[in-house]
């Protein structure tokens, strides 16, 4: 066990913080911080620019392999990076599905020409991406896919269904979908994964508005949209497969960043009570500490599940949604308690308006990417062995 | 001793049940709260006509009902359950109940006829401090002038004060905090409206420089403990209607996990969501057992040391058990649980901005604590 | 709703007070208090005694018909009878089994002829019983009855088997046991309630040590015990039926005096908090605030249950256990987060010794007669109509 | 930047638990408790002996193994799981550790050789406070006479120090609080030893009117931060034991649970068992991450004002961890969980007398409270 950085861990830190002063500036300044989770309305336009910085400087996907475009960062060097993007207040990225998700999961399961046509704009900051898992119907039972996708005489798919819980698809012009692509199939079998551009007839966006007001995500509906023959992801009946690695992808380095955002929401929490006088009530202050505790236990849990302990990685890669979301959800409240009448007016003051969107925000990440109940049922039984609960097989 | 209902009082719990669905469904709801004044007006002339209950808390000799404090919360308990917008709570709850726990009687027979026919919206701050009206009071000062007071400062967070005739201040004078009958179309005095995540209840702050006559002053000295009494029934009534929304989290969350299929089964059926119903009922249950406890007390003969507790008993519970349901609501709504269109939201943006009114819970609870723990304790704390 | 007493009931209020400060001394003092949860052991035969003293006052069976020797008090009087004996002090009661489960249950089931052999007894406190429900195997699941009764050619009943978490049996002269009398019926069917006296070889008592080291529990095995053919209560197969009868009647009016102990425990904690200082932990201040705010609530609770308001009675009346028993185990961890390293040590000083009793024993309340899970099932299910967990039919 | 242990580290763990598994069985526990001295001599001697731990924080230069915390953590997570009453905890985590950090070179070279030879069995205070051993030394006051110290007054609460040789014991002086070493056999001083509830670690009042040679005194001036240090670190190896206790709560349940029937199935199937042992693993696997993490630092460069943070943070969460675990553990044993013969009483026991050791959770936040809200704060606190 050794906490110590190596100097050339350190020298990359130094630069990426150099880069991040000098860049971050100017007609950028004012989306720092902007466009976290609860706030991916803010300045779309403006942040798709600073992916075309990020770009320039070299900083998109950059645990990408080199011969994709990416800079091939190890996990440590990742690590560090998404760190000081995140203290230096780097905006939420618009690019994250293409390079988190879209862009590992082809680089694993694509063709040749799949990667030629699509990552390059991912790395570019050029292409956005929005995802089609959910279903209204389906919720946390992802594998319950009622969204069809007919084979048409020349190859190409006809898509008819409805995706719910897309973020950002009226910013995107790409978007994958995981659809039942052979009839009478159920559960995980008979998936496919497409591709389709979002621009065409048969695709409708329609936001949906959230308890905030804010409305980035959106239900997508498709009524015949077409994906072309060579944007099939893999083979028919490989939908699960890909999608499943590519939801594997989504956890793991970004983490430490998310860490680092969450630093910086507690240093607002802090500052509201200091400016409200909250930081004499003792109740307060059991929270506040109880907070940094819980921010402290995130950081070690990454640090150990990064670290690959053997025995422990994979029941802590388990708990940690299930532990960052409930924290997160708590220090929203803690912070609407914080502000007291002052939170209920929506706010454009920089030290209320982001504990507000927190605090409604926060709401959905226990809910997301699995529910608190789904969480629980998979660590008590993948991680303590406990039976199953009755449901269908899902891989 | 006897807890149970009067015929006459579940009638009135009935009859508010049955008007409240009619005329305060979501969507009513909605349309009311985005409405310029804050509240469907419609509405609001069938409450302070036909159905009467302005006067419920008046009595008789002014032309109320002559009803007491277990009617009102019953009232409360079924606009909490619909966040019905209204300026019922500010003129009924908070400014009759001030009216007739601390003005005098001149006062009283001047306001009290009006609030009771439903022709005068009145309103009183609602301070977020579990101490009492002093709070309410400290940013106001009234100096006598030759015949007239002058009220100069500010009076923070009276609901639903947006178009409300008469606005009742608490002020700082030199012997002590006082009671202020103030005609909202004064000269120098503004009422600046916000409008907040819970849309069902507007709050105003009163800016004021303006000269009143020396009837405005209403305090009436042998009244003295009304100012305590007063703070100590606007929790319960706050409180009831905390009870309401909170048995609506729940009634909303068992219906909807009844339909809502996940694995090929309704949720409902799935132990872990069924616990958790389980234990928002034994909450709601336990605050309704609080509230109505609180209320008989009310209606009783109570000491106001007693009422107080029951009343930061009841308000502490209701915040706590209000936030714990509206949370568990949005959570096993799953997915369109922190949508716009469903109503759960509505619960847990009441829940937020109700869990600081008169008082958080952590306030609360310290200062029932102090009561227990004062060295003279024993008499209204421990009876049981 | 009305919460004024009447002066009759003050009168009799007053009544209770006199008599109990008349009886409870001399050598009666040294059971003020004791004997409650967690405290049975305490000097069995001098609570003996002071049931008989009670019996002479008349103040046994209060609320039984005055046919079978009870004192026919009304529901407001039994109550106040209650709450009078837990503020003075009562000690817990040694004869609570024959007067409020097996005496109700033979007012209700019994024969005339089992009325007249049993019920004096328990009036007088001369004849103490036991219970013999739970068995090792079943747990929550009460009607899963293992024991057998076989009936022999003169009509008399064998039983054999074990029957577990009897309090007292070591103290007592009978118990009353539920058997299957019907081999091979399941649940709830062909099952027979008998009564056996203990003093007899087919029966062997064995302490069960708690973990506060008490054993007012015991195992009782069964090992071709007799029970006479007249101590049949009901009929074959009614034996459900009369041990749920009884169960009801365990709920009631003695919740109120209940709830006069926990006040006691409620002073001793705020006695104790003064004591440490810890009166000024503002953390130990909420945590005081919020057990009064919950004896409040039972009391509430209680009121509502027996003021019958028709809308309210049955969902107050399930989740009566779980609110008490819940609050009633934090309080014992509230006392003894308030004592600190005072509690570590086991204690005779009275300022002590029942907060330690009340910490461990209280770890029970949430586990006998009905686990929390089994209560949160049931609230769930007879109070909110969700679907039922799969289980056998249990009537 | 690596958290993964290292393969000596790995082999100390896994010897620890199997070792541990092998002398320290519900049954030896539990016979080791009730021996008149309070624990089993025969696996003492093989600890202090053969498997060398007590080598392990101490320096080479003084005979030991000269490892750090990240392998006495380890090993007292092993302690914890099994309750090993040992004189282990006092001799090495109390006393050596508060020799290493206080100490003058002299004193640890008298003391730590022969501490890591198992050769010496010594003892120090465990206070209920989390705000240093200044409380430690409130009872004690050491008098300089002429070339000798005289000690009047108690120490409280020195773990297994019932048959130790030597206690390590602090005092008031003219100049503040300092370290004394106390051979247990002085004049003058009497140790009395109570069992408590939880019969694998006895505590002691050792009541003194001794006088002592001038080398009694051993705090060394240039080591003046080494209270903090030794104080942060024995929270530390609490904590250790802590996390291996909940460890096994959780084990004990899972496996309970599993072979369980009722309604005719394992009660492990039903969801709500599974999702409470689900949250009782997600806080035994947030409390590894602090205690490791803490560790982690005590073995690197952290300065002292971190690894204060950091410690208190252990402590608090082990001791929340463990109570909420083995209350879990009661009660999802059901009826045999408050039995003595099953052992989640055990766990219990020791989950409430250690939650105050070196500080409660409550006083321990408000401590880290004071220190995030401090106005220069920002370096030790905040950085992640």
């Amino acid at each position: 066990m050794n906490l110590q950085s190596t100097a050339a861990d350190e020298a990359f830190r130094n630069d990426i913080a150099a880069w991040m002063r000098a860049h971050l500036v100017g007609e950028y300044a004012a989306i720092r911080h902007r466009g976290g989770p609860g706030d991916e309305e803010a300045d779309p336009a403006l942040r798709k620019a600073w992916e075309r910085e990020l770009a320039k400087g070299g900083w998109t996907c950059v645990g990408w392999p080199r011969e994709f475009g990416g800079r091939g960062l190890s996990i440590e060097q990742q690590v560090i990076f998404h760190e000081e993007y995140a203290r230096a207040g780097g905006p939420g990225r618009m690019g994250h599905i293409g390079e988190g998700l879209i862009g590992p999961a082809l680089i694993q399961y694509g063709s040749a020409a799949q990667k030629q046509e699509f990552l390059p704009g991912i790395v570019a900051g050029t292409t956005f991406w929005a995802q089609g898992y959910s279903e209204p119907g389906a919720g946390s039972d992802l594998a319950n896919v009622q969204t069809r996708a007919e084979r048409q005489a020349d190859g190409s798919w006809k898509v008819t269904g409805q995706k719910i819980w897309t973020s950002l698809a009226h910013e995107s012009e790409w978007i994958f979908v995981l659809a039942r692509g052979e009839a009478g199939t159920k559960g995980n079998k008979g998936l496919v994964f497409l591709l389709l551009p979002l621009a065409q007839p048969g695709i409708e966006i329609r936001p949906i508005r959230q308890l905030g007001g804010g409305s980035e995500f959106n239900e997508v509906f498709f009524d015949g949209a077409v994906a072309r023959a060579e944007h099939l992801v893999g083979a028919v009946g490989d939908g699960w497969k890909v999608a499943m690695g590519l939801l594997e992808a989504e956890r793991g380095t970004s983490t430490l960043g998310q860490q680092m955002h969450f630093l910086h929401e507690l240093e607002l929490v802090i500052a509201a009570a200091r400016a409200t006088g909250q930081d004499r009530n003792p109740g307060i202050r059991q929270r506040i500490a109880q907070a940094w505790m819980g921010l402290r236990v995130q950081r070690y849990n990454a640090l150990r599940m990064l670290s690959g302990e053997s025995t422990t990685l994979r029941r802590e890669a388990l708990i940690g949604k299930y532990y960052w979301s409930n924290w997160h959800r708590d220090l929203g409240k803690l912070a609407m308690d914080i502000l007291g009448p002052l939170g209920d007016v929506p706010s454009d003051d920089p030290a209320i308006r982001p504990l507000q969107q927190l605090f409604f925000f926060s709401r959905a990440d226990t809910i997301y990417a699995g529910t608190n109940e789904i969480q629980l049922n998979l660590i008590a039984e993948r991680g303590l062995g406990m039976p199953r609960e009755a449901r269908p097989a899902v891989g | 001793m006897n807890f149970a209902l009067t015929d006459d009082q579940i009638m009135i719990r009935d009859a508010a049940e049955s008007f409240l669905a009619d005329v305060a469904d979501s969507a009513a709801v909605r349309k009311a709260a985005a409405d310029p004044r804050g509240y469907d007006e419609a509405a609001w002339r069938r409450i302070a006509g036909e159905l009467g209950w302005c006067g419920i808390p008046v009595p008789e000799a002014h032309g109320g009902l002559g009803l007491g404090a277990v009617e009102l919360m019953l009232v409360q308990e079924q606009i909490g359950r619909r966040l019905l917008p209204s300026p019922f709570f500010a003129t009924v709850c908070l400014a009759a109940t001030v009216l007739r726990e601390v003005a005098s009687d001149a006062a009283q027979a001047e306001f009290l006829p009006r609030i009771a026919a439903g022709a005068l919206r009145a309103s009183a701050p609602l301070p977020s401090d579990a101490g009492g009206w002093t709070a309410a009071a400290s940013m106001l000062r009234a100096t006598p002038e030759s015949g007239h007071w002058r009220l100069q400062g500010v009076a923070e967070r009276l609901p639903d004060a947006q178009d409300a005739e008469l606005l009742l201040l608490f002020a700082e004078t030199a012997d002590g905090p006082g009671l202020f009958a103030v005609p909202a179309e004064s000269q120098g005095l503004q009422v600046v409206t916000a409008e907040g995540w819970d849309g069902t209840r507007r709050f105003s702050r009163v800016l004021l420089d303006a000269v009143l006559p020396d009837a405005a002053r209403i305090d009436e000295a042998r009244r003295a403990d009304g100012y305590a009494r007063s703070f100590a029934l606007a929790q319960l009534y706050v409180a009831a209607e905390q009870l309401g929304a909170a048995q609506q989290c729940l009634d909303l969350t068992v219906a909807y996990t009844a339909t809502r299929k996940q694995f090929g089964r309704a949720i409902a059926g799935f132990q872990a969501v069924k616990h958790r119903c389980a234990e928002m009922m034994v909450r709601i249950e336990a605050l309704r057992s609080a509230v109505y406890g609180a209320a008989a007390q009310a209606a009783g003969d109570a000491g106001v040391a007693s009422l107080q507790l029951e009343c930061a008993m009841a308000k502490a519970l209701g915040s706590d058990a209000l936030f714990a349901c509206a949370q568990e609501a949005i959570q096993l709504h799953g997915g369109v649980g922190f949508t716009w269109e469903y109503d759960p939201q509505l619960y847990f943006k009441r829940a937020q901005a109700s869990s600081h009114w008169l008082g958080s819970a952590d306030a609360l609870r310290e200062g029932i604590a102090g009561r227990l723990l004062a060295p003279d304790n024993t008499p209204p704390a421990m009876a049981v």
